[in-house]
């Protein structure tokens, strides 16, 4: 079983993809390009903060909105490992599972959390937090297989023969 | 047992008859819009993972809307990846200056009742409005399909939405869309789809269900549908086939919520800064000073949309200082509203008319604001930043209270 | 000694009987215009500059935004906030998105014998009505709105002698851009281009507008013609009245005289990424494109729309050309719509947006990408002018441009 | 004026060169100034210094009326542009902000960038390579203008 530990930002409810990243920055070339400017709506100074190995606690809904892709692909650049909310929003769900970011539904942790505090997850079983332990759900069989090939791209690359490092 | 309309677009689309909300099936996709933001990243998770060829180039459509006229140097490679691109797999449906995505797809005949189609733009749910399956997906999961033809999906639990009655004068599909957002809130409906019923939307005409339909997402919802009818099969210039005419939801099937509303108990409202599920009535909001006003994108720039707003606006000028910007959704409703003379009468308004796509909405050009300032705008976001910086209030409303706001230089009812 | 329309009218600016060229006088400005170019650094100036902060006469100040409209950035958007705010706190008259400056000086306001002053080097536009109108910075700009005067050397004047008519297809624009070529981007530096003889008589106002207009491409300080009765019948049609209309003088002194048979110019063809590298239309036929650009204040009036509309009647734009088609005004907007012109651009594809600069001054719309070109009714091709600096324009008449747009390739109409 | 290094343009460089129109609606000169010269040396702001000259051919300034051209050249501590001849907007705009422009025929085609050149203002000369050339002596209402460090100093100075 997976288990990693690591410091936590905390953001609000309904953390729409406008502030994950905004539209004028999705047509720069690389997603190298765009994470800088990450939550730059409501946090300007978030994306040079993060560290790779922290994670993102928030309340609901969190990537509401926009079905750019962009939104997931910053987070994972900026080093996130995890991101753990009360719910997410169905596209960005999907998009960040597509890329191997795992996404994490826990009702409680986020109402107890304080920034910069560290948690730890065992994937699909709980976290521990403050001496406590929030539980966890188990995804669905079809996207663990997804996430365990790596994302979308090479689960596609490895059914056409090809194999991508 | 029953079904809902959901549920048998999709049996149809994978040959079955017993699917029920939460099973995960892998349908076969009956088209694909992909718009000019994403286009480069399709086009490289396409050759990453190693495709060669199209599933069907025919079910696959292009369109240049978000970037459409170009406003920085870097816009233009997108439409060469584009062209490339449809060059090289030979793809034939490309718009390049037609207008939104989704007011194209529609409008262009390439969904019809009963499909299952998906696109790189999260108001995909728009072609629910001709009993469509439809909704957005990630650049990632376009680029497999391009390669496959076919996706998995989680067959989605309904809400029902029942709406009764006339609605009142200046009360428009956008008054009540935003209604229920306000109701359901923005994650309400979350995984979930959305059937509208009643005798309100079966009154309704296809601009005004695209509407709702559109807005089905900033209630976090996967698609909206409504039941094909003889003005689907008009719109779509096809015959409904028994099928298609049984396309709703059954009488015994299970919806895990269903909302009732009276259409005449219905106001014009607003979504306030910055949450599309912020409604309030439009009376408590009186007196509002604003800096501008745009009326147009996907959610409320068609022809019905123009001419609600160039009605309010005749004889009338945009008050001083205050911009009027108006976007038709496409290069059709742009003609329609000339020859109508819709446009003429925006024009001697004010107005400042632009090019069909999606301007203002997405944020990148088109009347982006600045600290302070204020806006009345028709299209489906006002979160943060959206329109410029994050001290910009964005206010959304139906054409029609946009247009009296933008007469009066301040947040007022129509009259 | 007699003195040209242009000494005349600063003689009239300067209260005194007679100037000459090469003296500086203190004038009196019948109007300054100042448009979002540069009116956020006025402003900015006016308020942290100033010892003593006032405006001499707003009645006289025009504020027009047209460069970045619908704004593209929230700078952008704050900078014509800080324009806006001024204006409507001083009284000043302000227009916004409702076309390009010079297009709405010349519909509501400019009167011969006038001298105005505007903040973009196109004012010279304003000399097809008998004006001397011409471009300064902000901060010139500033003194004049804080002392309502200004101090002009006075230029010598060239004299174009126009004769004949111009042929069929052959429009102003290729007069100009001709004129241009044979006398170089500096070939009337300081001085004023005084356009007279009968071929000027045959031109209409818009015709002047479109030579006037790109007269500082030569290096002009502006260029003039004699308010004349075509000229005063089309001010008496707005409602307006001259403030003096002057004639040179039989014995004015002139720099130098050119004379140009208009029956004798061909549709021609500015290279990049200069004006005056003028060559026939012809020589640059098959040219690439990927934009065309019908507009500006040199060529988006009711004329040009109409030559372009001719050209795109029951046509395509090609495929892979973004064609925009931008009015220079709204009243040339409504006007187009009136007589359906709109309509047939909207037919074949063209991209018609609302009237501003646009891809003229190529800041905000329908910039253009690496190695790109673009053929244009604008008034500069200059290296990087609409976009990358790779990219390259070409100008030409509305008619090429608008056939050049069908065929993907720089082409003359007569040619498709 | 003192020695400074010389950044060396061509002919008919036009104001477009200077500063391109996307950065005109920046909120001030000093958010504009990184980006002069960026189409024909992108380097350009940051290996200008304090006292250097910009020298040009003919026409130099040509094109639009814009302010923010001379603007961003005098924010950037350029000390003077010699040329040839100049475009009349330029010309005027820089001596209002107080930005001497020099016209001297000779020393253009004399000299190359990083060149070290020396101007005197009151003897109307430029010398550089160890040769001195004459330059065009400006107006006396100009001269004024610009030794009392522009126009709206002078105005400043005149309402006292």
């Amino acid at each position: 079983m997976e288990r990693f530990t690591g410091k936590v930002w905390v953001l609000g409810d309904d953390i729409d993809t406008d502030i994950i990243i905004p539209t004028e920055y999705l047509a720069l070339k690389t997603i190298e390009d765009m994470r800088q400017y990450a939550f730059s709506p409501l946090r300007p100074d978030l994306a040079s903060q993060i560290r790779k190995g922290d994670m993102i606690v928030a309340g609901k809904n969190f990537g509401c909105g926009s079905s750019r892709e962009q939104a997931p692909e910053v987070i994972k650049a900026l080093g996130i490992r995890c991101i753990i909310a009360k719910s997410f929003a169905r596209i960005f769900f999907r998009n960040s599972i597509n890329n191997g970011l795992l996404l994490i539904e826990q009702p409680d942790l986020y109402d107890d959390m304080r920034e910069g505090d560290e948690i730890t997850v065992e994937v699909n079983h709980h976290i521990t937090y403050g001496g406590s332990r929030y539980p966890i759900a188990s995804l669905p069989e079809n996207l663990m297989e997804i996430l365990g090939a790596g994302g979308l791209v090479k689960a596609m690359a490895a059914r056409n023969g090809l194999s991508i490092s | 047992m029953g079904q809902t309309m959901i549920e048998k677009i999709i049996s149809r689309n994978i040959g079955s008859d017993s699917v029920k909300q939460g099973d995960i099936v892998t349908v076969s996709v009956d088209r694909v819009m992909l718009d000019d933001i994403m286009i480069p990243f399709i086009v490289d998770k396409f050759h990453e993972m190693g495709f060669s060829k199209i599933w069907d180039p025919n079910k696959v459509v292009l369109i240049y809307d978000h970037l459409v006229p170009s406003s920085q140097q870097d816009d233009v490679r997108h439409y060469q990846v584009g062209d490339r691109f449809a060059e090289e797999y030979g793809l034939t449906h490309v718009h390049r200056s037609d207008g939104i995505c989704h007011q194209l797809m529609t409008e262009a005949g390439y969904v019809k009742p009963g499909d299952v189609v998906f696109g790189t733009d999260s108001h995909t749910t728009t072609y629910g409005c001709v009993g469509a399956f439809s909704t957005g997906i990630g650049y990632t999961e376009m680029a497999a399909i391009l390669g496959t033809g076919e996706l998995w999906i989680r067959v989605p639990e309904t809400i029902k939405i029942v709406i009764q009655g006339e609605l009142p004068e200046h009360v428009m599909s956008k008054d009540l869309i935003l209604k229920i957002i306000g109701d359901l809130g923005a994650d309400g409906a979350t995984y979930k789809a959305l059937e509208f019923t009643g005798s309100t939307v079966e009154n309704m005409t296809i601009s005004s269900r695209m509407t709702m339909a559109n807005m089905a997402i900033e209630a976090g919802a996967k698609c909206a549908v409504f039941a094909p009818d003889e003005k689907t099969a008009h719109y779509c210039g096809v015959e409904l086939s028994e099928w298609e005419k049984n396309l709703k939801g059954d009488e015994d099937a299970v919806y895990c919520k269903t909302l009732i509303y009276q259409a005449k108990e219905l106001v014009p409202v607003m979504a306030c800064p910055s949450q599309v599920d912020k409604i309030r009535q439009v009376s408590q909001l009186e007196g509002t000073v604003i800096d501008q006003v745009f009326i147009g994108s996907c959610t409320n720039g068609r022809l019905e949309d123009l001419v609600a707003a160039a009605k309010m606006l005749e004889g009338k000028k945009v008050a001083p200082f205050v911009k009027l910007i108006v976007t038709p959704a496409s290069r059709k409703v742009y003609q329609e509203a000339d020859a109508c003379g819709a446009l003429k009468v925006l024009a001697q308004a004010g107005a400042v008319i632009t090019h069909p796509g999606c301007g203002l909405c997405c944020g990148r050009t088109g009347g982006i604001l600045c600290d302070g300032e204020r806006v009345v705008a028709t299209n489906n976001r006002n979160f943060l930043g959206r329109m410029g910086t994050s001290k910009v209030e964005i206010y959304l409303a139906s054409p029609v209270v946009a247009a009296a706001c933008a007469a009066a230089g301040k947040i007022v009812l129509p009259s | 000694m007699g003195m040209t329309i242009a000494e005349k009218i600063i003689a009239r600016a300067a209260g005194v009987e007679e100037v000459k060229a090469g003296d500086i006088h203190t004038v009196t400005l019948d109007r300054m215009m100042s448009n979002d170019g540069t009116t956020h650094l006025t402003v900015d100036m006016y308020h942290n500059k100033l010892k003593n902060p006032r405006i001499a006469d707003p009645g006289k100040m025009v504020f027009i935004v047209d460069h970045n409209v619908p704004s593209d950035n929230p700078k952008t958007a704050a900078s014509q906030k800080k324009m806006r705010d001024f204006a409507r706190e001083h009284g000043i008259d302000f227009w916004e998105g409702k076309g390009v400056c010079h297009q709405i000086m010349m519909e509501h306001y400019v009167c011969p014998g006038e001298l105005i002053f505007g903040a973009d080097s196109h004012t010279c536009t304003y000399g097809a009505l008998g004006a001397f109108g011409t471009g300064v910075g902000c901060t010139d700009l500033l003194y004049g709105m804080v002392t309502g005067t200004s101090w002009v050397l006075v230029p010598e004047t060239v004299k174009f002698n126009l004769t004949g008519r111009l042929p069929e297809g052959v429009y102003p624009r290729d007069l100009m851009l001709t004129i241009i070529g044979e006398i170089g981007a500096s070939g009337v530096s300081y001085q004023v281009m005084e356009f007279c003889g009968d071929g000027a008589g045959t031109l209409s106002v818009n015709d002047r507008m479109v030579l006037c207009n790109l007269a500082v491409e030569a290096g002009a300080k502006t260029a003039i013609f004699e308010a004349d009765q075509t000229a005063l019948d089309w001010l008496a049609a707005r409602g307006r009245k001259p403030a003096a209309v002057f004639k040179s003088d039989e014995d004015a002194v002139y720099e130098r005289e050119y004379t140009f048979d208009l029956s004798k110019i061909q549709p021609v063809a500015a290279r990049p990424d200069f004006v005056d590298d003028v060559v026939p239309a012809k020589e640059v036929c098959g040219v690439h494109i990927d934009e065309a650009f019908l507009g500006s204040c040199n060529n988006g009036r009711i004329e040009e729309l109409r030559v372009g509309a001719a050209i795109l009647k029951g046509r395509k734009v090609a495929d892979h050309v973004r064609f925009l088609v931008v009015p220079a005004s709204q009243q040339v907007y409504l006007q187009a719509l009136d007589e359906g012109l709109i309509r047939v651009f909207m037919e074949s594809g063209a991209i018609v947006m609302n009237p501003n600069c646009s891809v003229c001054w190529g800041s905000c719309q329908g910039v253009i990408g690496e190695n790109e070109v673009l053929i244009s009714t604008g008034t500069r091709n200059f290296k990087g002018r609409a976009g990358h600096p790779s990219s390259k324009v070409y100008l030409g008449s509305a008619a090429t441009v608008a056939a050049s747009a069908v065929k993907g390739e720089i082409c003359t109409a007569d040619m498709l | 004026m003192s020695v400074g290094k010389i950044f060396k343009f061509h002919d008919d460089l036009d104001t477009d060169q200077i500063i391109a129109s996307q950065y005109l609606l920046l909120p001030s000169i000093d958010e504009m100034k990184g980006h002069a010269f960026e189409s024909l040396d992108p380097e350009f702001p940051k290996k200008v210094k304090s006292g250097d000259y910009v020298v040009g051919g003919e026409n130099f300034g040509c094109g639009s009326s814009r302010e923010q051209a001379p603007g961003v050249l005098k924010a950037l501590g350029v000390q003077a542009v010699v040329a040839k001849s100049f475009a009349r907007i330029f010309y005027r705009n820089a001596i209002n902000i107080g930005l001497p422009v020099i016209v001297c025929k000779e020393l253009p085609d004399q000299v190359e960038t990083g060149d070290e050149m020396e101007l005197s203002l009151t003897d109307g000369t430029a010398t550089a390579g160890g040769s001195t050339y004459p330059c065009t002596k400006l107006p006396p209402y100009m001269q004024k203008i610009l030794s009392q460090g522009g126009l709206i100093a002078s105005l400043n100075k005149e309402e006292v």
